[in-house]
């Protein structure tokens, strides 16, 4: 029997659904542990830095990596663990696509700062500051980024596993996979061809959408209909399926979290496209400006909707007026 | 524009022609541009007759600009608002409406206009109604007032000078 | 019980006594409780001429009054329902025009929503009270009478401002009075106007407008007129006399606010239906009781 | 090793005259994958042609890259060259360097040289990327059907059958003939209308290559173009129609005679339960009116008809029937209703017999027809004084129908030569009109002639009729002398709108063929493609596309056959080869595509849960693969990698 491998799982800015994820392929656990070793895993164990920084080159065979690269510490880090992996799973959908802290692409990064800490609503607390004393010396911060990338634009990365979080089976079609040098994985095996519309069990029509309606403002949602052919916006058609639609079986509307289908680069300008080209399309020869207009306006929040989770990886990645480059 | 009206020199005002369309967009009424002037209106018109009004040429003098000319003219205040040319015009205009702005702009450029609807504006201003409560004669030539037949009064705002004074305010508001 | 704001507007209440009276005498039979709005003023309609905002506030002001109370208005005159609803569609459709007004109403501590409906007595007796309800209540059907209808252009006009019955076809007035037993037709100038706009600055023209329908009607060979428009009724009855003079005819139709009618024939005491004041010769009906009967 | 060839063409001093051909060339060889390239002066010419030829054998290219005009100029001819050379044809491809540069940028040879490089580069990359494709065939059934009989099927099938195509004309009512039997004359020529209607009418019934279909109606329609299958209802017309020879003695025997409103006639006269709409039908033949006829309507016993019949050609157990039919194209030729005047209250039709349309009154005046040509009051029967007709009624209207029907000021000018011959000189007629238009050949002519018979044209539209005592009345203002003139008359002809036909809306369904929004027919361009729909191989004729006087009916349905007859004379249809393509792996079944799809080619395969492509209805046009949200739709000869790197190529800045 060859040598166990050596796998770590760390996580950068992230809500931590990634990491309960992991917790969440129960017993499977087990047998990960008798297939490998994990090594380092930042919310199981308490490594330091300086552990890791003792680690030989390539030490570690697999490593995932979830969240967002907010922080130049998320940066320094990431960098780290490459220098001692064979191979990296970007793993959820904030380290493969930019996920929800990605929308904060759309402001620079001092009105983030602004926002959240100088005009917040709560108590007037300390602006973060990179230095502070204390009794027991300086207390060191680390500095925000400009902008969220994707993981794959800071460190090279293997292998590409979205969602939001990954799903338990997700995991557990992908470990054994990724443990096993016999199976070969291409970099995005663990992205799905097909679309969320695949496994979706809602019956679809030829689509003829006359305008969006706001879920919150949808009456009369008929449970076993297309959202899409309702009016709704459902990201569904251009999401990647891996997760199997549980959020349109139960009459919510794909919101998009596990990124663009394989081989598809921007998820939102493929939607948008699709849903342009559908939108209104009923006797469009003869609508007026305003009426086009309408319908158009009838998408709010455009930018929201349609990269809720994949701005950075987007050919936008951020706001024109803020590239600082 | 390059029109000249050869009988009275005039020349069309844009000005004031944007004015009447302000007006009707702010009622979301069709503009006069897009009469093709077939004269439905008039043939119908239940003061063409007697007074002869025509909203048909009323619409193409709009259309052309020739603006001053209707709000000088006695002709835009004979119209009897029965709302038939709107009713039955093929286009989906409203002569009628195109009448009230025409009006409306005669009043706000200070034009004198018939003494009927300067007694109505004066009666509403002083107390709310377009007249006061009268004295009437029955089929017997005997008079009756309100009181007589048991009708309570008339209603009327407690303070009538407050009511006033917004009124003189609200008079030289525009819809838009 | 059904309560309703009874909202005269001007000639009603300053003039048209006979229409005020049979309102408040002949609906509350039928569970309408009326309830007068105190402060109201001029629908503002008739300023349409003059300043088109002083007509759209004046109209938000008397239906917030009716708001305040939280019941439906009823205009008994065409020309305020018309003014009225056409103020609730302007200010439903521009709710910048509406803000202007209501703060404007906020001087009065009065504040307009726009959720007052409207009703004018056309529809009031033929679609919410209903035919059948009022056939009930019939005690003397009008058998023998043919009566014409007359509705006043702004019942049925414009009808892209919800009107109380069809603009080319209007049959509600008709469908009423067959209800109490009187008969009628179409003829060519049902549709046509009273003149009762232009009579303060054309009084000619305007009674030649009212003389001619008159005469039409009463050629016709029907035995009165009936109208549910205090303004046409003023110039069909009260001004009768002289638009015969003015047209050179004589004249004796008997006309009759539609309901003045249904109350004869429910057997209200007809002294309480104001019928002395109808000026028109309408003790020539059989059902009419004289005045001198009456006293 | 085989490359890529580049040949730069001169186009004489179009392009060589801006673009330094030389410098172009020398750019072009030192290409990624590029091991030939020349220029020459006439590309297009046979030397040039041959230089290709020569070039792809000698030079062992693999694909051709020619830089000269636009690909809609010579796309084709090099596509032919490059097949002679024994390559396949997408192997080839063009940039565009005299449109989109020598001729725009002639000013400045330097830049425009330079953007020539930056075209054929774009090019040359595409051609790196491309592949042979192959065209897809498909067997085409040379029959052709055709619906409606009115005067423009009638056109149509006879033009199809006459080059020997076989053509089902299906017609709903028991006789072919359609509106223009109704009519008595047509303008401007004033020919009866049945005499050179019926000939053609009868040339339908004798032509062995036309199968008659009438009473019929079309129930299905599958397949496409050069492979329709079509389901027709022939409805039971409880008549053998071999036995029937239109004596009528049936007819005279029905009980119900006198009792049913003759359609024909517009309800102005009567027919029996048993009837043929008009004399000259087509098929001569009776047909029982099931709905009214008493033993098949109230199960009664009379069999008054079978009991005449000589012929014993009554059969009251007759049933619809199914009948199935393949064709490679159709031609649609519904026609058109009046609109209902009724819809404009206020012109009172229907409150006074003596207000009529346009078509009851061509009725009374045919000599065959309800009155025998006699032109009387219809309310009394009383003399004719004075007709007055009401122009655009419905018609440019926003209310109703915004557009102008053709045909309504023509006819009434007809109907005023008709009157004056039928009626008293003394008679007064006026006409109200908005406009008169007379557009079409010899009809300003028409028009003139028409003034001069003592007509009244009133310029302006009455705003109601009303029905008088004795008389119709209207006032109508005249807009060219100011005047409110009032006409009282004895016959009052509204002249209404014209509708598509009834049915149109479920036909155009059945058919996938896409209205426009005034209900008619679609055509795919409203110049360029009048008589085709966006379904390939379905054309439209007549006045299903939208309001026509009989000479552009006529020649629409001409055209529509000519049309089709390219369609039904080839054994097979080739396929554009630069089609659309679904991968089934990665389609997802979000059906946006097919919304999208122009031609109808998109369909879902319900059992596999993909959307899948007919390759013969694709036209290639790229809206479902620019839409595909997963990328599953490629458009061959246009794939993504290749335009990607065209758009590299084209933004590469010169080094240097």
């Amino acid at each position: 029997m060859s040598e166990k491998k050596k796998i770590g799982f760390y996580w950068t800015g992230s809500c931590g659904g990634c990491q309960v994820s992991i917790l969440d392929i129960d017993e499977m656990l087990l047998d990960v542990a008798e297939q490998a070793e994990i090594v380092f895993w930042p919310c199981a164990m308490d490594p330091k830095y300086e552990d890791v920084k003792a680690m030989d080159e390539n030490e570690i065979d697999i490593m995932f990596i979830n969240g967002a690269i907010r922080l130049d510490e998320n940066k320094e880090m990431v960098e780290l663990l490459r220098e001692k992996t064979k191979e990296v799973v970007s793993y959820g959908s904030c380290a493969c696509n930019g996920g929800v802290f990605g929308l904060g692409n759309l402001s620079s990064k001092d009105e983030l700062l602004e926002k959240g800490y100088t005009n917040k609503t709560t108590d007037q607390g300390p602006f973060p500051q990179k230095i502070t004393e204390v009794e027991e010396g300086e207390l060191e911060l680390a500095e925000m980024l400009d902008h969220i990338k994707p993981l794959d634009e800071h460190i090279d990365v293997e292998y590409y596993l979205p969602g939001c979080p990954p799903l338990p089976t997700q995991l557990e079609d992908a470990l054994p996979a990724l443990l096993d040098d016999e199976i070969e994985v291409e970099e995005r095996d663990l992205i799905t061809d097909k679309s969320v519309c695949d496994p979706c069990p809602m019956e679809r029509e030829e689509k003829e959408i006359e305008r969006l309606i706001p879920i919150q403002e949808a009456t009369d949602i008929d449970p076993d209909e297309c959202l899409l052919d309702q009016g709704i916006l459902c990201m569904g058609p251009a999401t990647a399926g891996m997760c199997e639609a549980p959020c349109t079986e139960v009459g919510h509307p794909c919101v998009g979290c596990n990124g663009p289908v394989k081989g598809v680069e921007d998820q939102g300008s493929r939607m948008a496209s699709a849903l342009a080209s559908v939108m209104g399309i009923e006797g469009e020869e003869n609508k007026t400006e305003e009426e086009v207009m309408e319908t158009m306006n009838s998408v709010r929040d455009p930018t929201g909707s349609f990269y809720m989770f994949s701005l950075p990886s987007s050919i936008m990645q951020f706001r024109r007026d803020d590239i600082d480059e | 524009m390059s029109l000249i009206d050869l009988t009275s020199m005039a020349e069309p005002d844009e000005e004031e022609q944007e004015k009447i369309e302000e007006t009707l967009e702010g009622l979301k009424e069709d503009i006069p541009d897009l009469c093709y002037q077939c004269g439905k209106c008039t043939s119908g018109c239940e003061a063409f007759i007697l007074l002869e009004l025509e909203p048909h040429s009323i619409m193409g003098k709009s259309k052309a600009g020739f603006i001053d000319e209707l709000v000088n003219s006695d002709e835009i205040w004979t119209c009897m608002q029965c709302f038939k040319c709107q009713e039955r015009c093929p286009q989906d205009l409203s002569p009628v409406r195109v009448i009230f702005a025409l009006k409306n702009l005669a009043v706000a450029a200070g034009k004198e206009i018939p003494s009927g609807y300067q007694k109505m504006l004066q009666s509403v201003l002083g107390n709310g109604l377009i007249q006061q409560p009268k004295e009437v004669l029955n089929r017997a030539n005997e008079t009756r007032k309100r009181e007589d037949l048991d009708l309570p009064p008339v209603p009327e705002p407690e303070d009538m000078d407050k009511v006033q004074q917004i009124l003189m305010k609200a008079t030289q508001e525009k819809l838009r | 019980m059904k309560e309703l704001g009874l909202y005269l507007g001007c000639v009603i209440p300053t003039e048209q006594y006979g229409y005020e009276m049979s309102i408040r005498e002949v609906l509350p039979k039928f569970d309408i409780e009326l309830v007068d709005l105190e402060e109201s003023t001029c629908c503002g309609a008739p300023l349409r001429n003059v300043n088109m905002f002083t007509t759209m506030y004046l109209s938000a002001r008397n239906m917030a009054l009716c708001e305040k109370k939280g019941i439906d208005l009823y205009a008994p005159c065409p020309i305020c329902h018309l003014g009225l609803t056409e103020a609730k569609e302007s200010l439903e459709e521009n709710p910048e025009l509406k803000d202007k007004i209501n703060s404007k109403l906020e001087e009065e501590d009065l504040q307009y929503e726009g959720s007052t409906e409207l009703y004018h007595t056309l529809d009031l007796l033929h679609d919410e009270i209903g035919l059948d309800e009022i056939e009930d209540q019939v005690e003397e059907p009008l058998d023998d009478l043919t009566f014409a209808a007359h509705y006043g252009c702004n019942t049925i006009r414009p009808n892209d401002l919800d009107r109380p019955d069809d603009s080319e076809n209007p049959q509600k007035l008709e469908e009423l009075m067959e209800t109490i037993g009187i008969g009628t037709e179409d003829y060519p100038e049902k549709l046509d106007c009273c003149g009762g706009q232009v009579i303060s600055d054309h009084n000619e023209s305007a009674l030649t407008k009212a003389g001619e329908k008159i005469e039409a009607v009463q050629d016709q060979g029907f035995d009165g007129l009936s109208t549910i428009c205090p303004w046409g009724h003023r110039m069909l009855d009260s001004k009768q006399d002289s638009a015969a003079d003015t047209i050179g005819e004589s004249l004796d139709l008997p006309v009759m606010y539609y309901i003045q009618l249904l109350g004869v024939a429910m057997g209200i005491e007809q002294s309480r239906l104001g019928l002395e004041l109808n000026l028109s010769p309408v003790d020539n009906l059989e059902a009419i009781e004289s005045i001198e009967e009456a006293e | 090793m085989s490359g890529i060839g580049v040949f730069i063409c001169h186009c004489g001093s179009n392009i060589a005259g801006t673009v330094d051909v030389d410098e172009l060339t020398e750019y072009a060889s030192d290409l990624n994958g590029v091991t030939f390239a020349t220029n020459y002066k006439y590309m297009c010419s046979d030397p040039g042609q041959e230089l290709i030829k020569d070039s792809v054998e000698e030079q062992d290219l693999d694909s051709v890259v020619v830089a000269a005009c636009s690909p809609r100029m010579h796309e084709e001819t090099f596509q032919a060259v490059v097949e002679d050379a024994g390559l396949n044809p997408y192997r080839f491809q063009m940039a565009n360097i005299r449109e989109q540069c020598s001729w725009v940028h002639s000013d400045d040879m330097e830049k425009a040289t330079e953007k020539a490089k930056h075209l054929v580069e774009m090019s040359v990359e595409k051609s790196r990327l491309s592949e042979d494709l192959e065209k897809t065939e498909v067997d085409v059934n040379s029959d052709a059907l055709v619906i409606g009989g009115g005067i423009a099927g009638i056109q149509s099938a006879l033009d199809l059958a006459d080059q020997g195509k076989k053509v089902y004309l299906v017609e709903r009512e028991p006789s072919i003939g359609g509106k223009m039997a109704q009519l008595d004359k047509t303008f401007p020529t004033l020919d009866c209308s049945s005499c050179i209607l019926t000939p053609k009418m009868t040339d339908v019934a004798r032509n062995p290559n036309i199968e008659l279909l009438t009473y019929s109606e079309v129930e299905e329609v599958d397949g496409s173009v050069g492979d329709f299958e079509v389901k027709v209802k022939k409805k039971a017309t409880y008549v053998d129609w071999d036995k029937c020879t239109a004596c009528g003695d049936c007819a005279e025997a029905c009980r119900r005679s006198g009792n049913v409103e003759d359609e024909f006639n517009e309800g102005l006269d009567n027919r029996g339960a048993i009837y043929t709409p008009f004399p000259q039908a087509v098929p001569a033949a009776y047909t029982i009116d099931s709905e009214v006829c008493i033993s098949l309507e109230y199960d009664g016993t009379c069999t008054s008809c079978r009991e005449v019949c000589e012929l014993d050609a009554i059969d009251l157990d007759d049933e619809d029937e199914i009948v199935e039919l393949n064709v490679g194209s159709i031609i649609v030729a519904t026609g058109y209703d009046l609109m209902d005047p009724e819809k404009i209250y206020e012109y009172g039709y229907g409150k006074s017999k003596d207000i009529i349309t346009n078509l009851e009154l061509e009725r009374i005046i045919d000599a065959s027809g309800p009155t025998d040509g006699e032109i009387h009051r219809l309310s009394d029967g009383e003399d004719v004084e004075s007709v007055t007709f009401i122009l655009c009624v419905g018609s440019r209207d926003e209310e109703l129908q915004s557009y102008c029907c053709r045909i309504g000021c023509m006819g009434a000018l007809k109907h005023v030569h008709l009157l004056r011959d039928h009626l008293d000189e003394d008679v007064d007629i006026n006409i109200c009109y908005t406009d008169i238009r007379s557009f079409g050949k010899g009809y300003e002519e028409f028009y003139r002639r028409t003034r001069d018979l003592d007509v009244n044209f009133v310029r302006g539209r009455p705003s109601e009729v009303n029905v008088q005592e004795e008389k119709v009345e209207l006032n109508v203002f005249d807009t060219t002398m100011d005047k409110l003139l009032q006409v009282e008359s004895d016959l009052v002809v509204l002249v209404p709108a014209l509708l598509p036909s009834e049915g149109t809306e479920e036909l155009s369904r059945q058919l996938r063929i896409t209205r426009s929004s005034d209900g008619f027919l679609q055509e795919a361009h409203p110049k360029l493609r009048p008589m085709d729909t966006f379904t390939n191989g379905i054309f439209i004729a007549g006045c299903c596309q939208g309001p026509k006087d009989i000479p552009d009916s006529v020649s629409q349905a001409s055209g529509a056959a000519a049309k089709a007859s390219t369609i039904l004379s080839k054994d097979k249809l080739q396929s554009e080869a630069t089609i659309a393509s679904i991968d089934d792996d990665i389609c997802s079944g979000c059906k946006m595509c097919i919304s999208v799809c122009p031609y109808d080619a998109i369909e879902y395969n319900e059992e596999d849960e993909v959307a899948e492509i007919t390759d013969v209805l694709c036209m290639g046009c790229g809206s479902c693969a620019s839409l595909c949200p997963t990328g599953a739709i490629e458009h061959k000869g246009f794939k993504d990698e290749m335009l990607e790197a065209m758009i590299d190529a084209g933004l590469t800045e010169e080094e240097g």
